[in-house]
C-alpha cells in the first residue's frame, strides 16, 4: 500500500475551522489524511503542541488561523505568527524537515483554500516520506 | 569511621591463598575483551572533556588514564531510569506485567576507592534496611568491581576530601578486585572470592612478583599519607551539631545563598539514592518507572493540597547535609557521603559541600 | 474512569453515504471507558435526542462524543440535550464527520478510517473535560457617551429615545463640536446651526440626559456591564446651578481670550459663552485670559451677576459614575497645516484654512458672513486646494473623505459671495455619496476652474509683474501637462482630518486599539464597525476615520443601538471558557498581561501573580500559549485537553 | 584593558561605599569558593563582608540569577560583565527587577576563565561583547578594541549540515541529558518557579528522562528563551554532560534578531519580542 502521511491539523474555530466546514459543505474533495484539532484561536497554540504532534508520529503538521488582520480577537494571530515562526525556526535548527510544518491562514470563505492546502500537503509529505526524526519509537524508550 | 562499621559483603579472602596478576598496559585491550567476555563490562571512557563510566562496546573506548569520572558508578546497581512494571490500557482495565529482575554478571572496570566504598554505603540502604531492594541485590550479586588506586603521586583534585571521612586513596574496601597502576603495567590482586575467581579466569593475565606485590603494598603504603583537606570530622560528632544548627537559619541562608537548586551534585553523587516512581504512558502502553529524584528540585516535596514542605533552597540543602551527615548516621550508623568531590566539582556555582560541613563542625 | 457514551449520527445518508455508521459505532464500542455507542438516522432530531438522554440516564453516562455535524451547527443542541438529561453541558464533544469527512470524500474506507480516528481523540479529550458553569453579572442599564459633536448628540438622543439614562460627557463648556462651526452643509446647503441647534437644545431638554459638559473622563475601570468611570469636572468658576444665563457679566468683562470656536479670527471674552447657541447657555472663565486670575483684581463679572453665581474659588470636582456601555464619539482635529511649509500658511496672512473659511461665512462669525481677508480685503481671486496632508505618504497616507465636497461648498459661497474667480486643485475628484456626484455637476456649471493637480506651492515672490501683490499658486496640471502658476488673492487650505491629538490616552484610558494613524480600531472592518475589543465600549463618528456628517450621525444611532443590546438586558452571561491562572505555578513574567488583547489578566504586584478578570476574558488562549510556566488553564482548551486529542488523533 | 587587581579593588571600592551610604542593602559580586580557581556568588550585606569579595578570571557565573530571589524593592548592586549586563537589562524590561532599585556595576573584561576546566572562555560561546550595555559605574576602562567577529560565527557549521546530520547531532546531544536541570536552573533568564517541565497537568514530557522527553524539554525551553536569551553561555558551562546548549539558543537569537530587528537585553524600554508583534512582521518569516 502506498505511504499516507498522517497530518495533524490544529485549526482555529473562527476562520479555518469554518473554512474546513465549507469546504464539506460545497463538496469539495481532497484527502483524508489530515485529523483537525479545533481550537479558539491560533494563538492558543502552544509551541510544545507542534513539537508534540511529531512526537505522536504526525508526517505533518498544519496549523490553520485567520488571515492577519481579521483575527476574532483582533491580534491575536498577530502573536501567533512570531511564534509559530519561531517554532518553524526551531524544529528546523533541530533537524526536522520544514516542510512537515505549514502555517496558511485561511478565512471562513476559503473553503478552497482549504482543500487545496490539504492536497498539496498531503502530496508533499507523501513525497518526502514518514517522519521518523521526532517520532516516539515506543520501545526505545529505556535507558540505563 | 565507616570502614570501622565493616562490610556487609564481608567475604574477604585468606591472606595465604592471595591471587595476584598482572598486565602490561599495552595489554589493557585483551583484558577489556576477556572481561568483556564474561558479561556487561562497565568502564571509564572518554567522551569529550569529560570520562565517565559506559557499558563497552568497542574495546578501545577503554581508558585508564583519568583522574575520576564526572558521574559516580553507581548507576551500574541503581540505573537512573528502570521499568518495574509494563502495562497495556485495554476495555478492561490495564494488563500489567512485572520487568524480570535480570541481571547477567558484570564487571565495573577502574572504580577508585572511594566509589568502592560508596557501594558499601548504598547495600546498608537497599539490602539493609529491612526491605530487601530486589533490584540493587540482583546487580549487586553479579557485579565484580575492580577497584582502581589513586596514584599517590598525583596531588588530589582540591574539591576531594575523601580521606577526612576515613577512605584512603587506595582502599581497598569495597572492590572485589583492585588495581594499582605500575609504570607500564597493572597489578590486580583478588580481594573477595568473587574478584579472585574474575582472576583466575582471565588467561590474559600475567602471574606477578614478589616485587610487584611489594610495590603493590608500597603503594596502598603510601596513599595512606594522601591528604586531602585537614578537617577532621567523625559520623557522630558531625550528627550532633547538624541536629543541633538545624534551626539556625540565618546561618544555613546564609552557607547556601548561592545555590541555584538544580540536581546536578545529587545525580553525580554515588551516595545519592533517592528515586521518584511514575506511571509514563504513551497511547495505550505504558510503564511504571523508577528514576532518579533530587532533593534540590522544588518539587521533590511538593504535596498533592499544594503544600511544599521545603518552599525554599536553603531548606533544601540543609536536608542534603543533614541527610547524608546525620541522619544518615543515626539510621545506618555511618555519613553516606564519601569525600570524591563530585559534587563541588560539577556544582555550577562552585558550592563546596565540604565547606558548609567544616563550618557547621566548627559552630 | 469516565463512563463515555459515543452517540454516531447517519444525518439521513448524508454522513451514512461515505461513513460506515455501524462500523463506528462498533469501533467506539472497543474503545476503553467507552460504555456505550449507537448509531442512528438523526441524532438532532426529537427522538434522537431522547436516545441519548435514555442512555445518559440508563449508563450513568458523564461524558457524550456526538460524531455528528459540525460543532458549529449543532454543538449548542446537543449542550442542552445533555444539559436537560443532568450532565452538566462541558461534558461534550462534537466530532465532526459530516463537514469534514464523509462531504470532502467519495472513498467509504478512507472516511471511515478517518472518523475512527477522529472518535478516538474525542474518548481522549472527554475524559480530561471539566464542568463548567456559565455565569452572570448584572448590568448597569446606564450609558456614557463621550464627545458632544453631533455623533455623541445623535447616539444620546437615540438611548433616551429607548428610556435609558445617558450621561453625555463633552470636554468643552458646549455640545456641538465642529458642526456649529460650519456654516452650511453639503451638498444641499442647508445651514448647519439650522438643522443641529435643534438637536443641541433636544439634549438639554430630555431629563434622562445628563449633560456633563466642560468635564473629561480621569478613569475608566471594571468591564462590560459594569464600568465606573471616573469624570473630573474642570473648574468653570461660574456656579451653573445659580446661573440663569443672562450674560450681563460677559458683556462688563475686560478679559480677552482667543475665540476657539472662530479658529482664533478673533478675540473673546474671558468670561464667554463660546457661541451664540451654546448649550448650556452658561458661561464659563478662561483662567488664562481673565484679568482677575492674572492680576488679582477685577472681579468686575462678580458685580454684574445678580445671582452671585460667579466662584473663583472653585476648583477641578471628580465624580463616579457607573454605566453598563460606553460609546466613544471623541471627533477628529484638522490638521495643522502650518508644518507644510510650502503652502504658506502662518506666512502668508491670504491663506486661510477650512475651517477659518467656514467662520468666514457665518453671519455669527467674525466678519459677519462677509468674505474679506485679514488685511480687510475682499478677494478678487480664491484658489481651493484639496489633499493638503491627505493621501501624502508624508503624512496621511488616507483620502480624509469630506473636503472634496466641502471645497465644492467651499467654491460655491465664494462665488456666491465674492463673485470672484474661484480655483478649485485637485488630485482626483471624490464624490461618491447621496447627491454627491450632482452637487460636482453643479458647480461645474458654475464657472469654478477646476485644475487636477496637487498644488505644489504657495508663494508671494514671482518675476511676472501682473502678479505682484498676489499670492502665486504653483501647480502641474495633470490634464494640460503643463506647469500653471496661477495669482490669487486667496488661499484656503482643504487639510486632513487627524485623530485627536490626545487619541492615544484615550485609547489607553478604554483598552482601545488604534490603527497607525491613531484612529480607534473597530473590532471587524466589516461586520463590527461600531465595536471595539474591549467589550461594551463602542465607537462611532471620526474618532475611527475621517466621516462625513450623515456617516456621523448614522454611526452614532448604530452605537447606540449596539449599547443597547447591553444596557437592555438585566444580566449578562459571561463567556464560562474562560482561562485562569493557577497562582501556585505562575512565574510573574507577565507575559498574559502583554500579550492580551482585552486587558483581562492583572498582575497583582503584592502576591507577585497575574490574575485573570474573567468578565474581560474571552477565552482565546493566548495567554496560555504565552506563559511560560504552564500556569494558565483556558477552560475547555487545557493545555491536558488539546494534548490529549492530539494523542488520540495521531494513536491510528 | 583595566587590569583585573584594579577592578577588583574598584569593586570593593564602589561596594563598600554603596553599603556604608546605605544607598543599597546588598552587592551581589564573588567571593573565594574552595580555593581561588572557583570562586562562589557571593551578597554582601555589610560594609565588614566587602572584604570576602574578590574578582577574577574565574569569576564567569552570571550573578543575573540571583536578582530575582531578592523582594521587591530591595535596593541591590550587582557586578555586571557583558552579557551579565544584557540579562539584567531583559529582567527590567520583563518587570522582574526595577531600574531603581539596582546600582549595575559593570565591568569591562574580556578574558574570563571556565572554573570546571580553568580555560580561558572563547568569546564566541557567549554574546561576544566587551563592555556593559547597561551601568551605572563602570568600573574599569571601556575595551575599545575588542575582538572582530559576530556572536553567530559558532553556528556556522550546524547551520551547514543537512537537517539529517543535524537532527543525528542533537539527538545524540539531548539523549545525554539527565535532567538536573543545571542548564535552567543556572539561566538568568529562567526565574520560573515551578518551570514547565514540573506540571503535572500536562505532563509536558515523561518526568523519567527518556530521549523523547529530552527533546520536548529543551527544544520548549529554547522557545521559552526565543527573544530572551542574552546568550552568557551559563547553561552550556554549568552542563555536566558537555551539552553544547547554547548553540542553539544562539541560533534563536540570530532569527529573532533577523525576523524581529531586535536583540534581547540591549535597551531597558523594548518589549520582549514573543509578546509583540510589529509592522515589519510578515508571513515571510513562516517561509
Amino acid at each position: 500500500m502506498d505511504f499516507e502521511p498522517k497530518i495533524l491539523g490544529i485549526a482555529c474555530n473562527w476562520c479555518t475551522y469554518t473554512g474546513a466546514d465549507l469546504a464539506g459543505t460545497t463538496r469539495l474533495k481532497y484527502p483524508q489524511n489530515v485529523r483537525t484539532v479545533r481550537v479558539m484561536c491560533s494563538s492558543r497554540i502552544n509551541p510544545s503542541f507542534i513539537i508534540r504532534a511529531f512526537q505522536l508520529g504526525a508526517d505533518g503538521v498544519l496549523v490553520g488561523g485567520c488571515h492577519p488582520g481579521d483575527c476574532h480577537y483582533g491580534t491575536g494571530n498577530l502573536y501567533a505568527r512570531r511564534k509559530l515562526a519561531i517554532t518553524k525556526k526551531i524544529l528546523e535548527f533541530a533537524g526536522m524537515d520544514q516542510k512537515r510544518f505549514r502555517v496558511e491562514w485561511i478565512s471562513a470563505s476559503e473553503g478552497n483554500k482549504y482543500a487545496e492546502i490539504v492536497e498539496e500537503f498531503t502530496r508533499d509529505l507523501k513525497a518526502l516520506g514518514p517522519q521518523n526524526t521526532f517520532r516516539i519509537e515506543k520501545d526505545s524508550r529505556e535507558r540505563i | 569511621m565507616i570502614g570501622s562499621k565493616g562490610s556487609l559483603n564481608a567475604d574477604h579472602c585468606e591472606k595465604e591463598k592471595v591471587v595476584f596478576k598482572k598486565i602490561t598496559l599495552e595489554k589493557l585491550g585483551d583484558l577489556v575483551s576477556a572481561l568483556k567476555e564474561k558479561g556487561p563490562l562497565y568502564a571509564p571512557v572518554r567522551d569529550g572533556k569529560a570520562v565517565n563510566f559506559q557499558k563497552i562496546t568497542k574495546t578501545a573506548d577503554v581508558t585508564l588514564d583519568f583522574y575520576n569520572t564526572v558521574f559516580s558508578p553507581k548507576f551500574v546497581f541503581f540505573p537512573q531510569t528502570e521499568d518495574l512494571i509494563r502495562y497495556t490500557l485495554q476495555k478492561e482495565g490495564a494488563q500489567a506485567e512485572p520487568v524480570p529482575i535480570a541481571a547477567s554478571p558484570s564487571v565495573i572496570l577502574g572504580v577508585r576507592p572511594c566509589d568502592a566504598k560508596s557501594f558499601e554505603i548504598m547495600d546498608r540502604h537497599f539490602l539493609g534496611a529491612g526491605i530487601i531492594d530486589p533490584y540493587w541485590k540482583n546487580r549487586r550479586d553479579n557485579t565484580v568491581v575492580i577497584g582502581y588506586a589513586f596514584d599517590p603521586a598525583a596531588p588530589p583534585d582540591p574539591a576531594d576530601f575523601y580521606n577526612t571521612v576515613g577512605i584512603h586513596a587506595a582502599d581497598t574496601e569495597g572492590s572485589d578486585v583492585f588495581m594499582v597502576r605500575k609504570d607500564g603495567e597493572l597489578l590486580l590482586k583478588g580481594i573477595t572470592k568473587k574478584g579472585e575467581s574474575l582472576l583466575k579466569g582471565l588467561a590474559v593475565l600475567d602471574a606477578a612478583s614478589a616485587q610487584d606485590e611489594a610495590f603493590f603494598d608500597e603503594t596502598i603504603r603510601k596513599d595512606r599519607g594522601v591528604k586531602t583537606r585537614f578537617t577532621e570530622i567523625t559520623d557522630t560528632a558531625i550528627a550532633a551539631k547538624l541536629v543541633g544548627s538545624f534551626e539556625k537559619q540565618e546561618i544555613w541562608e546564609e552557607m547556601t545563598a548561592s545555590c541555584i537548586g538544580c540536581g546536578t551534585c545529587t545525580f553525580v553523587c554515588p551516595t545519592c539514592y533517592c528515586f521518584d516512581i511514575n506511571d509514563e504512558t504513551l497511547f495505550r502502553k505504558g510503564a511504571r518507572k523508577r528514576f532518579w529524584d533530587a532533593c534540590m528540585f522544588t518539587d521533590f516535596t511538593l504535596e498533592a493540597s499544594g503544600h511544599n514542605p521545603r518552599p525554599r533552597i536553603f531548606q533544601r540543602y540543609r536536608q542534603k547535609v543533614c541527610h547524608k551527615y546525620s541522619y544518615h548516621v543515626t539510621k545506618y550508623g555511618c555519613i553516606s557521603c564519601v569525600g570524591c568531590g563530585r559534587c563541588t566539582r560539577s556544582c555550577p556555582v562552585n558550592i563546596d559541600i565540604f565547606s558548609i560541613v567544616e563550618k557547621v563542625a566548627n559552630l | 474512569m469516565s463512563r463515555i457514551g459515543v452517540f454516531v449520527c447517519h444525518c439521513g445518508l448524508n454522513i451514512a453515504k461515505t461513513v460506515r455508521v455501524s462500523e463506528l459505532a462498533e469501533f467506539a464500542g472497543t474503545l476503553p471507558d467507552v460504555v456505550v455507542a449507537a448509531d442512528y438516522k438523526f441524532m438532532c432530531s426529537t427522538p434522537g435526542q431522547e436516545l441519548i438522554q435514555n442512555d445518559i440516564k440508563k449508563y450513568n453516562l458523564d461524558r457524550v462524543i456526538v460524531a455528528a455535524c459540525s460543532p458549529l451547527m449543532h454543538e449548542k443542541t446537543f449542550r442542552k440535550v445533555i444539559a436537560n438529561a443532568g450532565l452538566n453541558q462541558y461534558l461534550l464533544s462534537i466530532v465532526n464527520v459530516r463537514e469534514q469527512d464523509a462531504w470532502v470524500t467519495d472513498s467509504e474506507d478512507e472516511a471511515t478510517a478517518k472518523a475512527k480516528a477522529l472518535i478516538n481523540g474525542a474518548v481522549y479529550r472527554a475524559r480530561l473535560l471539566q464542568p463548567l458553569t456559565a455565569r452572570f453579572i448584572d448590568v448597569n442599564s446606564d450609558v456614557m457617551v463621550v464627545g458632544g459633536g453631533i455623533t455623541g448628540i445623535q447616539a444620546a438622543l437615540e438611548l433616551a429615545e429607548t428610556g435609558k439614562k445617558v450621561y453625555l460627557v463633552e470636554r468643552n463648556s458646549t455640545i456641538g463640536g465642529h458642526m456649529a462651526q460650519f456654516d452650511k452643509t453639503f451638498p444641499t446647503l442647508d445651514c448647519s446651526a439650522c438643522i443641529l441647534t435643534p438637536k443641541m437644545d433636544a439634549v438639554l431638554q430630555n431629563p434622562r440626559i445628563e449633560l456633563m459638559t466642560y468635564c473629561e473622563v480621569e478613569e475608566v475601570k471594571g468591564f462590560v456591564g459594569n464600568f465606573d468611570v471616573k469624570i473630573r469636572q474642570k473648574a468653570r468658576y461660574v456656579d451653573h446651578s445659580k446661573c440663569n444665563a443672562c450674560l450681563a457679566c460677559t458683556e462688563k468683562c475686560p478679559g480677552r481670550g482667543t475665540s476657539e470656536w472662530d479658529e482664533g479670527l478673533v478675540k473673546r471674552k474671558a468670561i464667554y459663552i463660546p457661541f451664540p447657541q451654546a448649550v448650556p447657555q452658561k458661561p464659563v472663565i478662561d483662567r488664562n485670559a481673565c484679568t482677575y486670575f492674572k492680576k488679582g483684581k477685577c472681579r468686575l463679572c462678580e458685580k454684574a451677576c445678580g445671582q452671585s453665581a460667579i466662584a473663583f474659588d472653585q476648583e477641578d470636582t471628580f465624580r463616579e459614575i457607573k454605566v453598563g456601555a460606553v460609546i466613544v464619539a471623541t471627533g477628529y482635529d484638522l490638521m495643522d497645516t502650518k508644518p507644510l511649509v510650502q503652502y504658506g500658511y502662518g506666512k502668508y496672512p491670504g491663506v486661510y484654512h477650512a475651517l477659518e473659511i467656514e467662520r468666514l461665512f457665518n453671519s455669527a462669525g467674525p466678519t459677519g458672513g462677509k468674505v474679506v481677508m485679514r488685511d480687510g480685503r475682499e478677494p478678487q481671486s480664491i484658489a481651493i486646494l484639496h489633499c493638503i496632508g491627505s493621501r501624502d505618504k508624508n503624512h496621511c497616507e488616507y483620502c480624509s473623505r469630506v473636503c472634496c465636497m466641502y471645497s465644492l461648498k467651499f467654491a460655491h459661497l465664494l462665488k456666491e459671495k465674492t463673485h470672484g474667480d474661484v480655483y478649485q486643485l485637485y488630485i482626483d475628484m471624490r464624490a461618491p455619496g447621496k447627491g454627491y456626484e450632482e452637487f460636482y455637476n453643479r458647480l461645474v456649471e458654475e464657472d469654478v476652474k477646476f485644475i487636477r493637480g496637487k498644488a505644489a506651492r504657495v508663494t508671494d515672490k514671482t518675476d511676472n509683474p501682473d502678479f505682484a501683490g498676489k499670492l502665486v499658486v504653483e501647480v502641474d496640471d495633470t490634464l494640460t501637462g503643463r506647469f500653471a502658476t496661477i495669482p490669487v488673492d486667496m488661499v484656503v487650505l482643504s487639510p486632513a482630518m487627524k485623530p485627536r491629538t490626545d487619541a492615544k490616552e484615550m485609547a489607553r484610558l478604554f483598552n482601545l486599539s488604534t490603527d497607525k494613524y491613531g484612529f480607534f480600531m473597530e473590532k471587524h472592518p466589516k461586520l463590527a464597525p461600531l465595536s471595539t475589543m474591549t467589550e461594551g465600549v463602542f465607537i462611532a463618528g471620526a474618532c475611527q476615520g475621517p466621516k462625513d456628517i450623515p456617516d456621523s450621525v448614522a454611526q452614532g444611532t448604530g452605537a447606540a443601538a449596539e449599547a443597547l443590546t447591553i444596557v437592555v438586558k438585566d444580566r449578562l452571561e459571561l463567556e464560562a471558557a474562560t482561562a485562569i491562572v493557577n497562582p501556585a505555578s505562575c512565574c510573574g513574567c507577565q507575559s498574559c498581561v502583554r500579550v492580551c488583547p482585552y486587558g483581562a489578566p492583572v498582575f497583582n504586584r503584592e502576591k507577585n501573580v497575574s490574575e485573570i478578570n474573567e468578565a474581560l476574558c474571552k477565552g482565546c488562549g493566548l495567554c496560555a500559549a504565552s506563559c511560560p510556566a504552564s500556569a494558565i488553564f483556558t477552560r475547555h482548551f487545557t493545555n491536558d485537553q488539546v494534548m490529549a486529542e492530539m494523542e488520540g488523533l495521531m494513536e491510528f | 584593558m583595566t587590569n583585573i587587581k584594579q577592578i577588583e579593588e574598584n569593586l570593593k571600592r564602589e561596594a563598600k561605599r554603596l553599603l556604608e551610604s546605605k544607598e543599597v542593602s546588598v552587592v551581589l559580586a564573588y567571593a573565594r569558593g574552595y580555593d581561588e580557581h572557583h570562586p562562589l556568588p557571593y551578597a554582601a550585606r555589610t560594609a565588614g563582608e566587602v572584604g570576602n569579595l574578590i574578582f577574577n578570571e574565574y569569576c564567569t557565573y552570571n550573578l543575573a540569577r540571583y536578582l530575582t530571589k531578592y523582594p521587591p524593592k530591595t535596593k541591590i548592586a550587582i557586578a555586571v560583565k557583558a552579557a551579565d549586563s544584557r540579562a539584567v537589562v531583559q529582567l527590567i524590561q520583563e518587570e522582574k527587577v526595577k531600574k531603581e532599585d539596582l546600582v549595575i556595576l559593570g565591568i569591562p573584561f574580556i578574558g574570563m576563565k571556565d572554573p570546571k576546566t580553568g580555560e580561558e572562555i572563547d568569546q564566541k560561546t557567549t554574546c561576544h561583547m566587551a563592555n556593559p550595555v547597561l551601568y551605572d559605574i563602570l568600573l574599569g576602562e571601556e575595551i575599545r578594541d575588542a575582538g572582530a567577529g559576530s556572536p553567530y560565527d559558532v553556528l556556522a557549521e550546524l547551520e551547514a549540515m543537512d537537517q539529517a546530520a543535524r537532527w543525528s547531532f542533537w539527538e545524540k546531544e539531548f539523549s545525554k541529558c539527565i535532567r538536573c536541570f543545571a542548564c535552567r536552573k543556572a539561566c538568568p533568564m529562567c526565574y520560573c518557579d515551578p518551570c514547565f517541565m514540573d506540571a503535572s497537568r500536562p505532563r509536558w514530557a515523561d518526568k523519567s528522562p527518556t530521549a523523547d522527553g529530552n527533546l520536548m524539554y529543551h527544544l520548549t525551553r529554547f522557545y521559552h528563551l526565543a527573544g530572551r536569551c542574552i546568550d552568557c553561555g551559563e547553561c552550556s558551562r554549568a552542563c555536566p554532560m558537555d551539552i553544547p546548549l547554547h548553540l542553539f539558543h544562539k541560533k534563536m537569537a540570530k532569527e529573532c534578531e533577523t525576523m524581529f530587528g531586535q536583540a534581547a537585553g540591549m535597551k531597558i524600554d523594548d518589549k520582549p519580542v514573543m509578546v509583540n508583534y510589529g509592522n515589519q512582521d510578515s508571513d515571510e518569516m513562516l517561509k
